[in-house]
């Protein structure tokens, strides 16, 4: 069943790679452009359930690489579709057409990792507090650096009152 | 000081005080109020005083107008409700239009019901009868949209009554030949049994519908809750106990009770149908989302526990009964003004899901909405008790457990539902659009405490009415009861309520003591509350939707009120039928000519071949 | 004249006291029956002690007379309850002014509730009303059987009638005896029926707000209303003792059966609870009923 | 242990009340929270101290801080502990609430607690076991009858830096000050 899944995708879409790393794994690897309609043929061929969404951040190459993770309600076939996008203001397509559980997963992604998903009505702070700096899961944030910045500025207490 | 002058004061000062309104709106209020209170004292000082004058001719009947023990107690519940509702009504009718009529009719019904009370014979009884159900009905249409259909559901109701009224009339007159009722009581008792019966339920069903009994009450919920407050606290104050006056009228004077007691079907009936008044109309109070119908629901049965007192030959029984009509007076009016309040301060907001908090804002309305509802439920120290527990020792030592157990699940029902009045209007999170209410103004703070100290004053000490209740017991011939200032005190169970009050109020003042004793307490706002943790902003706390929600899913099929649907239903059945006829009766000429001659040609027909005559 | 006034004091601080002993008690039985050691007998007086020096926090003048007014209800109603011989305010009110006065407790509590503004009291005085509203219906019924086989409304008539043995638990009116037990649990809002103070569901439900002394009289006031309606049912069926120990002995059993149901049942919820409430113990009480017009 | 002397009893009740009867929040903050089961059941049972986990903030004195403490979940520690009447006792667990402990350097935890609510009691152990909980409660014990629990009465005194703390970490605060707060000495505080 994926040896035929794979000719027929890579007949329709020419500049998209299949391969299976492992057994009920399938990647298929493919540029930005063509990722919501490949996505809604993979919903036709019955993975109609979008798991999740990861982002990976090369920093070396500039780049993100988003993830959507699809699985069949029938099968323990799990396909991973990846894109690629770059750093600098890294945006893209959001999904809630094909996918209406995307709407927190991208929202999550925007906080930590600064996508912006053109098109999703909400990407409110999800689980950060009074959060100025940059998105915290990208590899350029110094954490050491943050924590000294807000943790160790404020002053205990104690000697503040032996002080004055 | 004889009744005539009493009944020119009456109407002449309504009409008066329309002629006021001409003059300018200030001189009126006044006038209105006077008039009230003038009327108050007048019958103040009738008291224990018996008096019958023969005030007009009518076609040489003498209408008679006579006072006695039983309506000089009706007819200063009468004056002391109206006296407060039109002191009440002197703020809360302020920007609204069409006053001088609102007075005028307001004083016409009270006047009118003190005619029904005080009169001698059937004939000014039934006029004022017809008087007063106009005037009502004038009033309940007063503010216009749904009050009007509910205006014509409670005229059509009370002519069906009062036609039934006429029809007894007549038969009395015309088999006794006067329509004094001293002496029609008299010769009455000689009759065949099942002639009185026939004048009793004609009498009983016209009383019934003013009394809102079970199977015609459909009236009363639209009326009462359209009707503008101060005069739906008369309606369901007074106005439906003039249906009760009307029964002790028949129960006692006309029947007499042995011969009734004697038609051992006719009491039955009566016993069960209040006892049914009572679950079936309290349950679905408990359902109503609108303060005023919650109440109105309310006034059906506490009518059940009125019949459940009456009906009863024993003095114990006839005095919970009559107690317990002036009892509902008191705190049906009180609830409904404290409605009114509310009304006047929220501009018209009465819907029980979106109200709260008002007790930091009104805590006088709410300490009146309390005793209402505490002497509605009947709590000791409130005069609601004193008469429940009358009739429910006559329902129990008379031996009918079942009726007892449908009045206790009565007052258990009004617990729910009356908690649920106060919960949702006064207590919980003071909604945002309410911050700035302000308590009302004096003179509707004025009636309202009145009616809460009667009802405590009742309460505490009983024995005040029930002397006055045990000597009308003594003169419709029954056995005295040994009331004391403090209660009734008998053989099977005593009921003493100062002991009861003194030890409340001792426990009261020990419990704030240790309360005292305990660290000094620090007062928050609504806001800073338990929300698992988290801070809920301003108008995100609010929860008074739907208050007892599991009960509603298991009784809300049972408790639907199926008289009205099956009222409505007889009235589709008939416009759908005028459709029909209104098919063949279609008006132009054409169609009768032809009618006509096809009738003559049947005849004509008949005669000559039928042969058959 | 003496004796009366000792009476006055004595009946309800002796309440008081087997009310937080049972307290005491349920705490260490639970324990044991969890197989843990479980807190010293006296330890609920401790818990009012430490209560009564913790600063409360108000939330305006109902929310503390509210819960005044039902614990001074509930001392009224222990005056009335005839306690193994002594019974105070004899003269003055009967079965009928018991089970009024009682209607103090839960709207004391609800008032004060209410004031707290918070949607989990609101929550748990709503249960609260319809699980009474639910055990009403048979124990109204259980009392009218009784009123109507003794042919009068004062308890202490019902007591003297069941001297030397013959109580009502064994008369032709077991029935309800018998229907009066299966709704305990839900009067004293014992476990099948906690619903009404379930602290994992609602917070302990109209307790949510009570801080210091406010919980320390909610805590009083559920030791008066334990001890209320046990002594009720040994009242009308079990005769009442001749002296206060036989009292105390007789409601100690009941207790005790009443928490080991607690520990043995899981929560039910409102409309299971009115389920079963309004069924087997309403037919009991109506059998009850008719037997005692039959009967007499 | 000394809860039969009843001369102590009558002598302070307060305090020997507070001893005996420490009801706790049940309010799981971080992973400590899995201890607490086992030290209120049946093999170390915790109620024979007096112990108890009750419903709300407002009918107990004692609160756990079991764990590290996430930046959200301060918050709801702050408000909790503001709601908690007056005689009230923290204890935290472990290292993570002292310092950061291994989250030392992450930028979504609290490194020091005490410097947004006052601790009463520290015990150490990476989640310590129920025995060490005891160990703490009886150490509670002695501060509160040599009277060195004195977490509240800091907080009321020092409310303002306290405030101030918070407000430097979650910017404006959205429930008002618990102790009035006087603006103007804010500023050059």
């Amino acid at each position: 069943m994926d040896e035929e899944l794979k000719r027929k995708i890579e007949k329709i879409y020419k500049d998209t790679e299949v391969e299976f790393p492992e057994r009920n794994r399938m990647v298929v690897k493919t540029k930005k452009a063509s990722t919501l309609s490949i996505l809604e043929f993979l919903k036709k061929e019955g993975f109609r359930q979008l798991k999740a969404i990861s982002c990976v951040d090369w920093i070396k190459e500039g780049e993100f690489e988003l993830i959507y993770h699809l699985a069949p309600l029938n099968s323990p076939l799990h396909v991973m579709v990846k894109i690629r996008i770059e750093r600098k203001n890294a945006e893209t397509e959001t999904i809630l057409k094909i996918f209406e559980n995307a709407k927190v997963y991208e929202r999550e992604i925007y906080e930590l990792f600064g996508i912006e998903f053109k098109g999703n009505p909400d990407l409110s702070p999800l689980f950060l507090e009074n959060w100025h700096d940059l998105p915290p899961f990208r590899k350029d944030f110094d954490t050491r650096k943050y924590v000294k910045k807000t943790f160790d500025e404020i002053p205990s207490v104690e000697d503040r009152n032996e002080r004055t | 000081m004889n009744l005539e002058i009493l009944m020119i004061t009456a109407f002449g000062g309504s009409f008066l005080t329309y002629l006021c309104g001409k003059v300018s709106s200030k001189v009126r209020d006044f006038f209105a109020v006077f008039i009230s209170l003038i009327l108050v004292v007048f019958i103040s000082c009738f008291y224990g005083k018996s008096q019958t004058i023969h005030y007009f001719n009518f076609f040489n009947l003498p209408l008679i107008l006579t006072i006695n023990k039983l309506s000089w107690l009706f007819a200063i519940a009468v004056e002391v409700i109206t006296a407060l509702s039109v002191i009440f009504s002197l703020s809360y009718m302020k920007n609204k239009e069409k006053l001088d009529f609102y007075y005028f009719i307001m004083l016409v019904v009270n006047a009118s019901m003190l005619g029904i009370v005080l009169s001698g014979d059937f004939l000014s009884f039934y006029i004022f009868w017809e008087i007063m159900s106009w005037s009502a009905f004038l009033l309940i249409s007063y503010n216009r949209g749904p009050a009007l259909k509910a205006g014509m559901k409670y005229i059509v109701m009370s002519i069906i009554g009062s036609i039934c009224m006429l029809v007894g009339i007549i038969s009395i007159y015309t088999s006794y030949g006067t329509l004094n009722i001293s002496q029609i009581s008299s010769q009455i008792s000689s009759a065949s049994s099942d002639y009185i019966l026939l004048i009793s339920i004609l009498f009983l069903i016209a009383f019934g519908i003013k009394n809102a009994i079970w199977p015609f009450h459909t009236w009363l919920p639209p009326a009462h809750s359209e009707a503008p407050s101060p005069f739906s606290a008369v309606l369901s104050g007074i106005l439906i106990k003039m249906g009760s006056y009307g029964f002790l009228l028949i129960l006692y004077i006309i029947a007499g009770l042995n011969l009734f007691l004697e038609l051992f079907i006719a009491h039955w009936v009566l016993c069960w149908l209040g006892a049914i008044t009572l679950v079936i109309s309290t349950f679905i109070a408990l359902l109503q989302n609108d303060a005023k119908k919650l109440l109105a629901w309310h006034s059906i049965g506490q009518v059940g526990y009125i019949i459940l007192g009456i009906t009863f030959g024993t003095n114990l029984g006839f005095a919970g009964g009559v107690f317990h009509i002036f009892n509902h007076a008191t705190f049906k009016s009180l609830l409904f003004l404290t409605v009114g309040a509310i009304e006047y301060r929220t501009r018209g907001v009465r819907d029980l899901n979106s109200l709260g908090g008002l007790i930091k804002k009104m805590p006088i309305t709410f300490f009146g909405a309390l005793v209402g509802a505490c002497g509605l439920i009947g709590i000791p120290l409130t005069n609601g008790f004193v008469s429940k527990w009358l009739i429910y020792k006559t329902l129990i030592l008379k031996g009918h457990p079942f009726l007892a157990f449908a009045a206790l699940i009565g007052t258990w029902g009004t617990i729910l539902s009356l908690y649920k009045f106060i919960h949702n209007i006064f207590l919980g999170q003071l909604p945002e659009k309410y911050k700035d209410v302000k308590e009302v103004p004096f003179s509707m703070q004025f009636p309202i405490v009145i009616l809460s100290l009667i009802i405590i004053l009742f309460g505490i000490l009983p024995g005040i009415p029930l002397k006055v209740i045990n000597s009308i017991a003594v003169s419709a011939g029954f056995p005295s009861l040994d009331v004391s200032i403090w209660g009734i005190a008998s053989e099977k169970g005593a009921l003493n309520m100062i002991n009861i009050f003194a030890t409340v109020l001792i426990a009261l003042v020990l419990m704030r003591l240790v309360f005292q004793m305990g660290e000094k307490r620090t007062r928050i706002s609504q806001d800073n509350n338990y929300a698992a943790g988290s801070y809920i902003p301003v108008d995100k706390y609010n929860y008074t939707v739907e208050f007892y929600q599991p009960l509603f899913r298991m009784i809300k099929p049972y408790f639907r009120d199926f008289v009205d649907e099956f009222y409505s239903k007889i009235v589709k059945a008939g416009r759908t039928l005028s459709d029909r006829t209104r098919k063949i009766y279609c008006g132009d000429l054409g169609y009768y000519v032809t009618y006509i001659v096809l009738f003559l040609v049947i005849l004509i027909a008949i005669k000559l071949w039928g042969k058959v005559w | 004249m003496v004796i009366k006034i000792i009476e006055f004091i004595f009946s309800p601080f002796l309440a008081f006291i087997i009310g937080v002993f049972f307290l005491g008690l349920f705490r260490k039985i639970v324990a044991r029956i969890h197989q843990r050691y479980g807190p010293p007998i006296i330890q609920p007086l401790l818990d009012v002690i430490k209560l009564f020096h913790q600063k409360g926090f108000s939330h305006g003048a109902l929310f503390d007379l509210g819960l005044i007014l039902s614990l001074a209800g509930s001392i009224v109603v222990v005056l009335f309850i005839p306690f193994g011989g002594i019974c105070p305010l004899k003269s003055s009110g009967g079965l009928l002014v018991i089970l009024y006065t009682m209607l103090f407790l839960p709207l004391g509590i609800a008032l004060s509730g209410g004031e707290g503004a918070n949607p989990n009291i609101s929550i748990g005085i709503s249960r609260k009303l319809i699980l009474c509203l639910g055990y009403e219906v048979p124990f109204l019924l259980i009392l009218l059987s009784t009123m109507s086989f003794y042919r009068t409304i004062s308890i202490v008539d019902i007591v003297n009638s069941q001297k030397n043995f013959h109580w009502t638990l064994f008369s032709p009116l077991f029935l309800s005896g018998i229907a009066y037990f299966m709704i305990l649990p839900a009067m004293l809002g014992m476990r099948p029926f906690d619903i009404v103070s379930a602290p994992q569901e609602i917070s302990s439900g109209p307790a949510v707000e009570y801080g210091g002394k406010y919980l320390g009289l909610f805590h009083i006031q559920h030791s008066f209303s334990i001890f209320i309606m046990i002594a009720l049912f040994v009242d009308l069926f079990l005769g009442g003792g001749e002296n206060i120990f036989y009292f105390f002995l007789k409601m100690l059993t009941i207790f005790f059966i009443m928490v080991l149901i607690h520990s043995v049942f899981p929560r039910l919820r409102l409309e299971q609870a009115l389920r079963y409430l309004w069924k087997w113990p309403t037919i009991f009480a109506f059998l009850g009923v008719i037997i005692s017009k039959v009967v007499r | 242990m000394d809860r039969k002397n009843i001369l102590k009893w009558l002598k302070e009740p307060g305090k020997m009340g507070h001893k005996y009867s420490l009801w706790a929040v049940y309010f799981c903050t971080g992973c400590g929270i899995i201890e607490i089961p086992p030290t209120i059941t049946s093999q170390w049972d915790a109620e024979r101290f007096g112990v108890i986990p009750v419903a709300t903030p407002r009918q107990a004195n004692l609160f756990m801080i079991t764990g590290y403490v996430s930046v959200k979940t301060l918050k709801a520690i702050i408000r909790t502990y503001e709601q908690m009447p007056e005689p009230k006792y923290t204890v935290a667990f472990g290292s993570c609430p002292i310092n950061g402990g291994m989250y030392w350097d992450s930028y979504n935890t609290i490194k020091h607690i005490d410097k947004y609510i006052p601790i009463d009691g520290w015990i150490a152990g990476c989640m310590p076991r129920p025995e060490a909980i005891f160990i703490g409660v009886t150490k509670l014990w002695m501060m509160i009858d040599k009277g060195a629990a004195t977490g509240y009465i800091r907080y009321r005194k020092n409310y303002k830096f306290y405030r101030r703390n918070q407000e430097k970490l979650f910017g404006k605060l959205p429930w008002p000050p618990l102790y009035p707060v006087d603006e103007k000495e804010n500023k050059n505080g």
